[in-house]
């Protein structure tokens, strides 16, 4: 290994020593003032390749073990509870869409959510309201958290498998915008439209 | 339909109706841009006939879906009429959106939950030493409070004396003697307030009206006045024995 | 960092997994067949230096944050506090009375001084100890610091005001008067009256 200035060493130790993932703010509480953001991107790149990996997952940075060393540590260790594919399609269309309200989550799930659906995901850590969208009954909205990220290894949200691709595909946006989208097609003949953000 | 084709009937297995549906679409084809909705819904009716031919219970919304597929079924095979709205093509457009929209979801949370998490594939360091915050107190006062404080003491401590002020009151004993030398042989009844000194106000006024009626009390309980009151809080009266 | 072999990813991912520290045996339980203990010495040396070092403890190994980095891990933080009633009215006290031993404190507030009392204050750094006074059990007095005059902006004890100013300024206000304006007695009378010394 190269030897890292102390600034580096010193956002090594820490984010070692934390149980939790840390932002570059609670960093730089404990290692006081300096290019924290640098001292990431080098640790980063140092422990590429590595046993174990310096990430970033939603803004929060913490070391965790190689994805291909799974199988020499996942002995003896709890499976987490598996979740049902109710909850699976559930959190997915949250983390797709979110902000997005219990009625949109049905409309693409074709059923009523089950009481304990929502509780699971909560439970777990992964999902939390959102603000009220402001529309008549001002439902409530649920997004993602930063444990979710953690724990799924995302970057961000825009590290969501195939997020790009099914937005390019227009399967991101509710039925009645592509049913127009579609109609349109017809008379202007195909692609180039709308996307969003 | 081929035998690859049939589906199992795992009632337990769906979650909905749509999920149902989407399952004979993959079956059916894996592009679900590309898959024919008249035979999907062929499908699904011929699955609930089943369900029903062997008395399986199937759940409300499987029954509404079947309905309307069958209403969408007849409108797709009979010609087009132009004022029927809504049209059957935007019909079934729109469930092959849905559908494509669930099946995307699916496949998401299955690459979702296909990740290496943490704490199944990969871990967090075991011991970590933790990171601990030590907080200072900065006490904080001003030079007010502490001269306030210091008054406050202070005057906690000055010797106390306490001057009552010089107010008309009339004594106990002074109202019975006062009463009983009003009330003397008299026979007829007088309200108790004929009993108060002249140009009695006030404070004093209180005073002696209390202090008389507890000299009336007093007296009755010696049998030297008799007492008479209609009802409570009504005016009370005193007279001498009979 | 020099990209390690397979062996010596494995044993530092392992290593760095373990809640506690780990024999030889232990980590090829989990690795498998080969070297460890050249995988162990590798990473001895590729962690020197660094932020983390792999130790060695009674034929144990584990990861340990760098001895000179472990003050990091301990963030210092202010808080301010609003010191209690007790602690003013006691600084007030020892400040217009010093040298003042606990036992008159305590006569002259009239009430007990909680032990953590004088301890804030000194924590405060605006009391010390000052001599013992020359009577039987020779009690300790206590005085003001310089940190006393500078963080209350005096330039001395003597610019603390006097009783008679504390009069003046109506800081002593006879307690009585409260029952003569609750009896709504009149309510302009004089009440010059009633006082000591």
């Amino acid at each position: 290994m190269t030897p890292p200035d102390d600034l580096v060493r010193a956002v090594e130790a820490v984010l070692f020593a934390s149980a939790e993932p840390l932002g570059v703010d609670a960093i730089r509480a404990h290692v006081g003032d300096g290019d924290v953001r640098r001292a990431l991107a080098t640790l980063a790149t140092d422990y590429a390749g590595r046993g174990v990996n310096v990430v970033e997952r939603g803004g929060r940075w913490h070391v965790q073990t190689a994805g291909d060393l799974a199988h020499l540590l996942r002995r003896e260790r709890d499976e987490p509870r598996k979740l049902s594919r109710a909850g699976i399609e559930t959190l997915a269309i949250i983390a797709y869409h979110e902000p997005v309200t219990r009625a949109e989550i049905e409309a693409i799930r074709g059923v009523q959510t089950a009481r304990g659906t929502l509780d699971v995901l909560m439970e777990a850590g992964w999902i939390r309201p959102g603000a009220r969208r402001e529309v008549p009954g001002r439902p409530l909205t649920w997004v993602t958290t930063p444990a979710f990220l953690t724990h799924f290894g995302l970057a961000g949200r825009r590290d969501l498998p195939g997020i790009d691709d099914l937005r390019a595909a227009g399967l991101l946006d509710p039925v009645d915008l592509a049913f127009d989208a579609a109609s349109g097609e017809d008379a202007s003949g195909e692609d180039g439209e709308a996307d969003d953000e | 339909m081929t035998d690859d084709d049939t589906l199992t009937l795992d009632l337990d297995g769906w979650e909905g109706p749509l999920d149902l549906l989407l399952a004979l679409a993959r079956a059916q084809k894996v592009d679900l841009g590309a898959i024919s909705i008249l035979q999907l819904v062929e499908q699904y009716l011929t699955y609930v006939d089943r369900a029903r031919a062997l008395r399986l219970e199937l759940a409300a919304d499987y029954l509404v879906m079947a309905a309307w597929l069958a209403y969408l079924k007849s409108a797709l095979l009979l010609p087009r009429d132009p004022a029927v709205e809504p049209d059957p093509e935007e019909l079934a457009l729109r469930l092959q959106l849905r559908l494509e929209r669930l099946g995307a979801m699916r496949e998401a949370g299955a690459r979702l939950m296909a990740r290496d998490r943490l704490g199944r594939d990969v871990f967090p360091r075991g011991a970590p030493e933790g990171l601990r915050t030590v907080r200072h107190a900065r006490w904080q006062a001003d030079l007010y409070g502490v001269i306030a404080a210091y008054g406050a003491v202070a005057a906690r401590n000055r010797p106390v004396m306490h001057v009552v002020r010089d107010r008309q009151v009339m004594t106990l004993e002074a109202a019975i003697a006062r009463v009983a030398a009003l009330v003397g042989a008299a026979v007829e009844w007088r309200a108790i307030e004929r009993f108060l000194p002249d140009g009695a106000d006030g404070a004093f006024r209180a005073s002696a009206l209390a202090s008389s009626f507890l000299a009336a009390l007093e007296l009755a309980r010696q049998g030297r006045v008799e007492l008479r009151q209609e009802s409570a809080f009504a005016p009370l009266f005193l007279k001498a024995p009979a």
